[in-house]
This record gives C-alpha cells, sequence and structure tokens, in this order.
C-alpha cells in the first residue's frame, strides 16, 4: 500500500522536519504566547497558599505537576471553562464530529458498502480531519454581485447561533453553561434566528438557486416552529417551569414521553424539519435547486455551515433528551470511585496526582455525563436514520405536514397534558 | 394508517439491512477473478472464446506481418499501427508487428477477430495507467510479455447477503 | 439601465414574476443536457428541452464504415444497454447481407439482451433514487448490479461496452459454468429486488411524493408516440418482446407488465417489474436453450447488402428501438437512422412538465426514462 | 470469417442480393398487402407502393399529397404514431427523402406493422436551411409525436417543414454555420 515517494531523499525529509520545528516554535513565541498572556490576564486565577497567583507564576507552575493541579482546578470552575471546553462548544463539536463520522459508516453500512476507509488505518477514522483540511485549503470564492459582508457574515452568524443554542442544554446537574430560567424561550429564540440567516445568505449571494432554497428554508423552518412550540407546551404546563434544569429534575422518577408521546413524535418530526434533515432537507434538495442555500457557499464558509448545522443536530438531540427523555436522570450502574483516590491521589511513576474537591470527579457527574451521552447518542440515531430511508418530501406536502397535522397533534397533546392536570395525575396533590 | 405502517416497515427495513454483509470490493487490495485467460479467438470455428478483453498479447512466433489487425482498428479506434521489429521470422518477411496504443483502444476485441494466424490474444490485464500519453503506447515487445495478474476474488452468495470474498 | 445597448439587442420585457432557470448540464439533477425552466413561484410555465450536449453524430459516422466497423462505435449512445442498442441494428444487417443465425445464438442474445437490461435499469434506478433524495436507492441498485456486470464480463468480455452481437449470431459461446453462476445470482439477485419494496416502493413518502405527479393519460401516452416504460404505465400492453417478438423471444413466456395510472409512480414502478419479468425470461432461455451448437455463422468477408432499406425495432431497457438502414451495393450503409426510445420519449417532457411544482421536476425528468446520451446519439 | 478486413474485396459479389425487390409478387403477405390496398383504391395515381413485405410496408407520395394521404392512414388504417422521421439525402438524384415509419399501438393485428410513409424535397446544392426550396409540408398536426423528430431533420438535412410550430435547433450547436451534418457533401473529417 504505502511506498515512499519515488524521488525520495532523506535529507529532504530531515531539512522539512526541522523546517516545520523551526516554524512551529516560531509561530508559538510570536502568536501563542501572547495569546495565552491576554487569556491568563482575564482568566479569574486562584489564590494559593496565601498567594495570588498572576499569570506569570501562572505560566511557570503550569509544568509543575503539583503546582498545576489548583491552577486546573480553578480553570474548571471558570465560565470560560464551561463555554469553550466541557459542556459549551468544544463537547459539542466533538459530538458533532463524531456525529458526522458515524452517519457516514452507519449510511455506509445500510447501503452495503464499505464508507471511510483508508484514513486513518482504522475505518477511516480520520476522514473528517482530511475533509476538514480539504476544507480549509479550498478557495473560497464570493460571487461578484453578491453583497460581500453580508454573504461573508451569515455562516459566522450560523455557527455563532448554532453554539448560542447548543450553551442553553444542561448536561448534568449544574453543568450548564447558562441555567436561564427562562431556557425554554431562550431556546426558541435562538431557533428564531436560522431563518433569518438562510434568508441573508441567500438573497446577499445574488444568485437563483440559494434564493430558491432561501425561500424555502424560510417556509419551512416557520411552518415547523409553530408545531415545535406548540408541543412543548405540554410539558411546561405539566411542569410549570421553563428552566431546562429544572425540567430535567421534574423527571426524576419518569421521563415525560410517557405520558406524551404524540408531543415527542411531533416534535421530533418538526425538529427534523429544522434541521433541514431527509427527507425534509428541500433548502438543499440536490437535483433540484443544485445545493440550494448552500450553493454558492465554498471552502471553509461551506465547512462553517456544516459545522454549525451539526451542532444544532446536537442540540436538538440533547433538547429532545432534555424535555422527554429525562437528561442525565438514570440509576448510577458502576461502583463509585475509591475515596483514596480522590483524597490521597494516584502515583503515576515519580510524582503523585492529587485531586481531593475536583469537580469533574464527582459520581453524580459522570453517571449523569454518560446518561446524557447514551441517550443523546439514541436519538441522533433515529435522526440519521431516514437519511437512508426516506426520499426527499415536496414542499407542499411538507407545508400541508406542518401546518395542518403536525399543529393539530399538538394541540391534542396540550389537550392531554391538561387532562393529566385535571384529572389530578400531576399538578399539587397530584397522584405522582 | 398505511402511512405509519409504510413508515415502521421502511425503518425496519433500514434497520434490518445494517446486518447485512458489505458488497464492496475494495480495489486495489481485492481484484476480481475472469473467466479464462482472456478473450482468444478460434479462426476454424469463427467463434470466439470468452474471456477478459484486456490488454492484448502478441505472440512473435506466429504474426506474419499481414496488417489485417490494423485494418480492423481503421474503422473502430485506429490504435494499431504496424511498426519495424528488428527479428526476422520467416513468416514475416516484411518484419511488421502492430504497436497498440491504448490511449485510443476501445477493447472491442475485432483485431483479435480479425487475425487469421492466432498470433493476437487479448489478457486480464487491465490496469494499463501511465503518467505519460507515451507510456500507454505498447511496442511488439512489451506485447509479447505475459502479464502478471493476480485475480481471485468472486462473488459469493450466502444468507447473509452477496459479497466479494 | 440608462446604459445604450450594443447595436442588435433588444431590452425584453418580461414578467416579473417569471424566473429562467437553465437546469444543466451542470447541474445535479439533469444529465447531459439543458432543460430551459421558467418558473413562476414554485411552479413550472414552461419547459424547454435542449439536448445535444453530447451529440456525437453516430448516425454520420455509420455511413464512414462497414457494417462490422460500426458495432464498436454504434453501442457508444448508452454504453450501459449496449446489447439492447445493437441489436435492432444486428436484425437489420443480417436482413441486408441475408444471414442466417444458428439457434443456440439466438437465446444468448436474449440472455444478454435481458441481463443488459437489468443493468440499464438498475443504474436508471439508482439514478431516480438520488434525484428523489433516496441515497440507498442510489446505492443499493449500483452494487447489485455488479451481479450482471460480472455475468455480462465472464458472457462477453468487458464490463459495459460489450460488442458482442454481431450480424450472424454472437462473439463468442458461453463459458464454461456460465449457466450455474447464472442461474446462482439472477435467483439471488431476484431476492434483493424484492427488497427494495419496502425501502423504496413501498415507502409512503415516495408514494405521496410522485402520485398524481406528471399524469399521462392513455391517449397522450400514444398520441404522443411514447415507448416502453411511459408507455406501458400509462395502460397500452405494448411490448415488442410479445407484439412483434424477434430472435427466441416467440418460444419464451414473456408477461409484460402493464399499469394505467400513468404518473411518475407508475413509471418508475414499470422497469422495477420489469427486472422480475427479465430474471423469468432469463432462467427459461438458460433452460430452453440448446445446449450446444453453432453460435456465429460464418459471413463473407466484407459483406455488402442490396439496394433495400430495412427498418428493424426491437425493445431495450427503454422501449422500442428502431434502426433504419438505407443500403446502397457497398460494405457502408448509404443512411442508418436510429429511432431511439430516449428521443421519442423526451417529447413528452415539456408537456408533463407544464404546471407542474419545481420540486417534482427530477421525479416526472426521469421517470420518462430518458437517456440523454442516446438521445443525442 | 477469419477476417472481417479484408477491404479490397472483389466487387463481383456484390449484385447478388440486388434482385431482391423484383421477386416477391407471388408471396405478397395477405394483411399487408390489403392495407396497401386500400392506400392505392383512396389515392391511385397518387401514390406508389414501393415494396409490401411481412410486417413492413413502404409507400412513396409526392409531398403534396402527403398530408391527405398521412390523415388517411391515421384516419382509417388506424397507425396512431410515428416512431421515427429518417431524412436520406441523394445528391445524384437532387432529392432528400424523408421517411416517416408510422405505428400502431392499440390494435393488436396492426401492432406489428411498420407502415413507412416517404417523400422526397428537392434538394439545393447551397443549402440556406429555412429559406430555400428544400421544403415539406409538416405532419406535426397529424402526427404530434413528429415534432421533435422534425426539429431533429431539419437540422441534420435542412429539409423545412411548412406548418411546423418550433422549427428550431434542437441537437446541433447555437452557432453551427456549416452545411447541415447529415447531408452527403458534408464531409466528416477523419470519418
Amino acid at each position: 500500500m504505502s511506498i515512499l515517494a519515488p524521488k525520495f531523499r532523506l535529507s529532504y525529509f530531515l531539512s522539512s522536519l526541522t523546517d516545520n520545528i523551526f516554524w512551529i516554535v516560531v509561530i508559538f513565541t510570536l502568536i501563542g504566547l501572547p495569546i495565552l498572556f491576554i487569556v491568563l490576564f482575564f482568566v479569574q486565577l486562584p489564590v494559593y497558599e496565601s498567594e495570588l497567583i498572576n499569570p506569570f507564576l501562572t505560566l511557570s507552575w503550569i509544568f509543575h505537576p503539583e503546582l498545576a493541579l489548583p491552577l486546573l482546578k480553578a480553570f474548571l470552575l471558570t465560565d470560560m471553562f464551561r463555554i469553550i471546553v466541557f459542556p459549551g462548544f468544544g463537547f459539542a463539536a466533538l459530538i458533532a464530529a463524531s456525529v458526522i463520522f458515524i452517519e457516514r459508516k452507519m449510511l455506509a453500512k445500510l447501503q452495503l458498502r464499505v464508507g471511510p476507509f483508508y484514513c486513518g488505518k482504522i475505518e477511516g477514522i480520520l476522514q473528517l480531519m482530511a475533509d476538514g483540511l480539504k476544507l480549509v485549503s479550498k478557495e473560497i470564492i464570493i460571487p461578484a454581485k453578491a453583497d460581500k459582508p453580508i454573504f461573508i457574515a451569515a455562516p459566522l452568524l450560523f455557527i455563532g447561533t448554532a453554539a448560542a443554542f447548543v450553551a442553553l442544554i444542561p448536561v448534568a446537574p449544574g453543568w450548564v453553561v447558562a441555567n436561564i430560567d427562562l431556557g425554554l424561550i431562550a431556546v426558541f429564540a435562538v431557533i428564531g434566528f436560522f431563518p433569518i440567516i438562510t434568508v441573508l445568505s441567500s438573497w446577499s449571494a445574488n444568485s437563483k438557486y440559494p434564493f430558491i432554497g432561501g425561500i424555502r428554508a424560510l417556509f419551512q423552518m416557520v411552518s415547523f416552529e409553530i408545531p415545535l412550540i406548540l408541543s412543548l407546551l405540554g410539558i411546561v404546563i405539566l411542569t410549570g417551569t421553563l428552566n431546562l434544569s429544572e425540567i430535567v429534575e421534574s423527571q426524576a422518577n419518569f421521563p415525560w414521553i410517557i405520558f406524551l408521546p404524540i408531543g415527542a413524535i411531533v416534535f421530533f418530526v418538526a425538529m427534523l424539519a429544522e434541521l433541514e434533515r431527509i427527507p425534509f432537507d428541500l433548502p438543499e434538495a440536490e437535483s433540484e435547486i443544485v445545493a440550494g442555500w448552500l450553493t454558492e457557499l465554498s471552502g471553509m464558509m461551506y465547512g462553517l455551515v456544516q459545522l454549525g448545522s451539526y451542532l444544532k443536530l446536537y442540540a436538538f438531540a440533547a433538547l429532545f433528551v432534555v424535555l422527554f427523555l429525562g437528561g442525565w436522570q438514570g440509576p448510577v450502574f458502576f461502583p463509585p470511585l475509591e475515596e483514596t483516590l480522590i483524597h490521597e491521589g494516584q502515583t503515576i511513576g515519580p510524582i503523585t496526582i492529587q485531586t481531593p474537591g475536583l469537580p469533574i470527579f464527582s459520581m453524580e457527574f459522570f453517571s449523569g455525563v454518560i446518561w446524557f451521552i447514551l441517550k443523546t447518542a439514541v436519538v441522533i440515531f433515529f435522526i440519521l436514520l431516514p437519511r437512508g430511508v426516506f426520499p426527499r418530501i415536496r414542499i407542499d406536502l411538507l407545508l400541508d405536514l406542518g401546518w395542518t397535522k403536525l399543529i393539530g397533534l399538538s394541540f391534542v397533546n396540550i389537550f392531554i397534558a391538561l387532562a393529566l392536570i385535571y384529572s389530578g395525575v400531576f399538578g399539587p396533590g397530584g397522584l405522582l | 394508517m398505511g402511512t405509519a405502517t409504510g413508515i415502521i416497515k421502511a425503518l425496519n427495513s433500514g434497520i434490518k439491512h445494517l446486518a447485512i454483509k458489505r458488497f464492496t470490493l475494495r480495489y486495489p487490495e481485492q481484484k476480481l477473478k475472469f473467466v479464462g485467460d482472456g478473450y482468444q479467438y478460434d479462426p476454424t470455428s469463427g467463434v470466439g472464446i470468452a474471456g477478459y478483453k484486456g490488454r492484448h498479447m502478441l505472440f512473435h512466433d506466429k504474426c506474419t506481418g499481414c496488417q489485417l489487425c490494423a485494418i480492423a482498428c481503421e474503422g473502430v479506434a485506429e490504435a494499431i499501427a504496424m511498426v519495424k521489429v528488428p527479428e526476422e521470422w520467416k513468416h514475416n518477411k516484411k518484419a511488421i508487428m502492430p504497436q497498440i496504443d491504448y490511449g485510443k483502444c476501445v477493447f472491442c476485441g475485432l483485431c483479435v477477430d480479425a487475425c487469421p494466424f492466432y498470433a493476437l490474444y487479448m489478457t486480464n490485464d487491465y490496469e494499463l495507467s501511465s503518467y505519460t500519453k507515451e507510456g500507454l503506447i505498447y511496442t511488439p515487445a512489451q506485447l509479447q510479455v505475459k502479464p502478471d495478474v493476480q485475480q481471485d476474488v468472486e462473488i459469493q452468495i450466502d444468507e447473509r447477503g452477496a459479497t466479494h470474498g | 439601465m440608462t446604459a445604450k445597448l450594443p447595436p442588435g439587442l433588444k431590452l425584453q420585457k418580461v414578467d416579473e414574476r417569471i424566473m429562467t432557470l437553465n437546469v444543466g448540464p451542470q447541474h445535479p439533477g439533469s444529465g447531459h443536457m439543458r432543460l430551459i425552466v421558467q418558473v413562476d413561484g414554485d411552479f413550472i410555465v414552461a419547459c424547454d428541452p435542449d439536448p445535444g450536449y453530447v451529440h456525437r453524430g453516430e448516425e454520420k459516422m455509420a455511413e464512414y464504415r462497414n457494417y462490422l466497423f460500426n458495432i464498436p462505435h454504434l453501442e457508444r449512445p448508452i454504453i450501459h444497454d449496449s446489447c439492447n442498442i445493437l441489436y435492432p441494428y444486428v436484425l437489420a444487417v443480417e436482413e441486408i447481407i441475408g444471414a442466417e443465425v444458428p439457434e443456440r445464438a439466438k437465446y444468448v442474445r436474449v440472455i444478454a439482451s435481458e441481463l443488459n437490461r437489468c443493468v440499464y435499469i438498475l443504474y436508471w434506478l439508482g439514478i431516480y433514487g438520488i434525484f428523489l433524495g433516496h441515497s440507498t436507492m442510489f446505492m443499493w441498485p449500483m452494487g447489485d448490479r455488479e451481479l450482471f456486470i460480472d455475468l455480462l464480463e465472464k458472457l462477453t468480455g468487458a464490463r459495459v461496452t460489450h460488442a458482442y452481437f454481431i450480424p450472424g449470431g454472437v462473439r463468442n459461446d458461453l463459458p464454461a459454468n456460465f449457466e450455474d453462476v447464472c442461474l446462482r445470482q439472477v435467483n439471488y439477485f431476484e431476492k434483493r429486488i424484492k427488497e427494495y419494496a419496502d425501502i423504496f416502493y413501498n415507502n409512503p413518502i415516495l408514494i405521496h411524493r410522485t402520485e398524481n405527479t406528471g399524469v399521462l393519460s392513455r391517449e397522450d401516452a400514444i398520441r404522443l408516440g411514447t415507448t416502453g416504460s411511459v408507455l406501458r404505465a400509462s395502460g397500452v400492453d405494448f411490448d415488442l418482446r410479445t407484439k412483434e417478438p424477434y430472435d427466441a423471444y416467440e418460444e419464451l413466456n414473456v408477461n409484460i407488465p402493464v399499469l394505467k395510472e400513468g404518473d411518475s409512480y407508475a413509471r418508475s414502478k414499470i422497469p422495477w417489474l420489469d427486472m422480475f419479468e427479465s430474471c423469468n425470461i432469463i432462467r427459461e432461455a438458460l433452460e430452453k436453450m440448446p445446449k450446444s451448437g453453432a453460435v456465429r455463422t460464418k459471413l463473407k468477408p466484407n459483406p455488402r447488402g442490396g439496394d433495400v432499406t430495412v427498418y428493424k425495432r426491437t425493445e431495450s431497457g427503454r422501449g422500442s428501438l428502431g434502426c433504419y438502414i438505407v443500403s446502397k451495393n457497398k460494405p457502408e450503409p448509404y443512411r442508418l437512422k436510429l429511432s431511439v426510445p430516449s428521443f421519442r420519449n423526451l417529447i413528452a417532457l415539456p408537456y408533463l412538465l407544464k404546471g407542474e411544482k419545481l420540486g417534482n421536476m427530477p421525479a416526472v425528468y426521469w421517470s420518462l426514462n430518458y437517456w440523454p446520451v442516446e438521445a443525442d446519439r | 470469417m477469419s477476417s472481417d478486413t479484408e477491404t479490397k474485396d472483389p466487387e463481383t459479389k456484390a449484385p447478388e442480393k440486388k434482385e431482391l425487390p423484383a421477386k416477391p409478387e407471388e408471396q405478397l403477405p395477405e394483411f399487408e398487402k390489403g392495407l396497401s390496398d386500400k392506400i392505392v383504391a383512396k389515392f391511385g395515381e397518387k401514390t406508389e407502393v414501393a415494396f409490401v413485405k411481412p410486417d413492413r410496408i413502404r409507400i412513396n407520395v409526392k409531398k403534396e399529397d402527403i398530408k391527405d394521404v398521412a390523415i388517411f392512414i391515421r384516419d382509417d388504417l388506424g397507425f396512431d404514431h410515428a416512431e421515427s422521421v429518417a431524412g436520406v439525402d441523394f445528391p445524384a438524384d437532387k432529392e432528400i427523402e424523408v421517411v416517416y415509419h408510422l405505428g400502431n399501438y392499440t390494435d393488436p393485428k396492426l401492432s406489428r406493422q411498420v407502415l413507412a410513409l416517404a417523400t422526397r424535397a428537392p434538394r439545393e446544392d447551397t443549402p440556406n436551411p429555412g429559406n430555400d426550396s428544400t421544403r415539406l409540408p409538416s405532419l406535426r398536426e397529424v402526427f404530434y409525436s413528429v415534432e421533435f423528430h422534425e426539429r431533429e431533420c431539419f437540422e441534420m438535412l435542412g429539409v423545412y417543414f411548412d406548418g411546423h410550430p418550433d422549427n428550431r435547433r434542437l441537437l446541433l450547436p447555437e452557432d453551427w454555420a456549416d452545411l447541415p451534418p447529415l447531408r452527403k457533401d458534408f464531409d466528416s473529417k477523419g470519418r
């Protein structure tokens, strides 16, 4: 398989290696270090042994295993960590990337083929990285008569909105970027941005197919937002709160999908439409309107929109889990970590790592996150599966489905919720 | 509800096929096995012998330089040119033999049909790519070489679907 | 707006609601042709097909080559159905030069032709699937097509352009053990295409989507001279394999599927049903075929015909394919005209698309069993 | 046949099939003969039956009469669609022949039959498609299915069809300024 290039010279290879190392060092010193400093100036640093740590101390301590730990602990508690790494963008992007890979492999399996196979030795696990590199290295072509500022801003806005959506999702108890009382309303507000961005992008491209695709996306998203919102009213009625964390906690005994299956189905279908997944991928209907509103996007602009849409997919799946499947709730099925490990540390070679008080080592957290990811994976599987099974629907059938059937069903769902309240099953003094 | 059962059936069929064997032939590692040693023609009976129509193979000891293959190719692809060869055979007075340009050849096999002396066969070799167009022109000396092909994969059918073994 | 136009150009007054879309040739939903589609909102006002993107003058080329050398290049217009596009030509040439076909060769031809029909239909079906956004229906037929490609490769020695039929028979006899392999793969294939029902043909979304779109009534189908699956989907029971049986079809038992609806769903279902029938025909032909015998009669070198005109037609994967040859005492045909089914079905496209929704365009267009390269010749 | 390729074959073998059209008078197939007789009975001198073979009839008419004959064939004989329109160039006769192959879909008796209706248009040596005397009446009113075939015939041979609603280019490129390519004096370079 892999043979050396025909004009291989060891000296060229070595010199290219040293070149690379040189440039990495230069770039890190000129760009990386200043950025690190800027970040450290804004991070709230902890007091360690009655000494307020400043950025310079941080830089020197970060390489000391015992001193680095309190720093790490402090960093884990910052908002920055939440936004960038764990329940926020980084975690979501990781899940989005794995969703793309799983989607491709699963679709390939369904279609009796292999899928990504050669990149990364193990079943093509690095294919996504290769695709990303390809997109980064491609030229970005902007149509001559496009409205350039809006056209360039649209993908950024798209991914920003998707990230804002992700920020509202609680992953584990207490682990949410923005824990606001009107969480559900905030979700609807964020979802409302997507059609606007789509129309902006397609209009500013000044091209026919994006225009048709944008109009279709507008139709589709607006008409499916209404059943999307209505289908969640049942839960709001039953729980009496809009805070997503509280909604999760209200499902400690049973998830809402047991009592509101119709709402769950309506929400799922509306979710597929909002995500522009097959069978509702009309805005990107390839054989009709080339690539819909993505036609004129090229290079990393397209890559950003794709990343944004997969973030959106994760966020919607997570929202489904939070609302209907009980979020992080679930039995703890593995033995808890030993107390000694947490308090006295683990000896790895010459150094001993002590992790007292680290928030990530609590049982609650572990079990919560695992349950959450498992449930999200199941929902994502059912989001991905229709892509291999259904053809694309037509626009009039789609609007018919959205405006008549789903809205009707969501009203049925609301009545079920009201009936549950009035019959005394739920609510103050209820049976459950 | 016909619609609901239809949707559930379709989803079920999709999930069922997740467990069926993959059909893909992983080409560079696996190569499909062909019938015989390639397409040949029997001038006495006027019927060909089934086989894959790949690169030609020329038997220098049988070629008489009669140009019939070149004439046959003239109406089809104009891929065959007759060139001088240094060898001197008794039956090849003009000392010319076909040289085939695989940039033009369409692998129809009419030249094999045209040869009255069993001198031109087709073989199972189809990996003819080259970095230059000149590399695609096979001289009589190159055509003489019997290709070394390792093709051993066949379609296998069992309960869990068909695969390339 | 106020700038002066160059001489010779005039500003046209157009209804501002109407948008003209150039669908093709670089459009994913067109194939090698252009459709000039005018849409008013989501409705198609007019559609003007503009074929010719891959026109290569096969008919003119045929006038320079003799009857044998025409074979490799006449199958180029549709390489996925190359046996069937050669069939009427070979029959016509046999009538012109007066060649007899051995009995076994007739059956071999039928088998090759039916195998090739399945190969074509699967390719067509794959594209129909991807046009409707059903990627599984693209991959499955492409994979299952390999079974038949494999058989044809064993039989003819080439995967797509077989150049297998020849005036007076076929080029080579069946390879050893071909009957068993053929039966095994055809039987497996029949099991396989039954699985298309759940995921594609009985899929409610597909049915909702393509039912009652592009309805071609029986009268219109006849008047427009459509052929093949388009005609049979509109309720006309016309298939040359039964109506004007050629070669071994006379002895075979052929049941042609006919549907009445005439919409894109019926048009897309007919080829699928055809594949079951092809499997039956292959099995029957393998059974009835003489177990040994010649497959090709020897012709004179460079055969030439008299001063005659011959029109022969056969049933290809898309419909009846006619070949009109004017012979003038020469080894080359004086004029060769292929009346290809794709070209005949194309006339229905502007007729059907008028008033349809834009979303139905790929479904209606590809359900016409149209192959752009063949239509252009 | 060991070599399909001996191009310099003696010409003496050629005229062997020449007497084919002359022979079949005694064994004319009945049904086909009946069809051609009907046309002859209706139009008499105006039509000329070129041959009657099993399943195939060919009738030559003058271009003035072709529309009447076509209407008769459609209404009284039951041929309901045209399968192909083939133009053939005859520079020696200074004429271009256009052959309509007509078929039937519905009548089981007729479905084997193909009736070739041929007519001839005058040919000019320096063609100016659309504006010279190479004109024929269009049969599009009679057989709707000839629409694209006649368009193709127009661009390939330069035969203008009077009464055709849409006589535009179909297959050839928009900037084609050469001779109509299927004429015999258009030499395809490099074959």
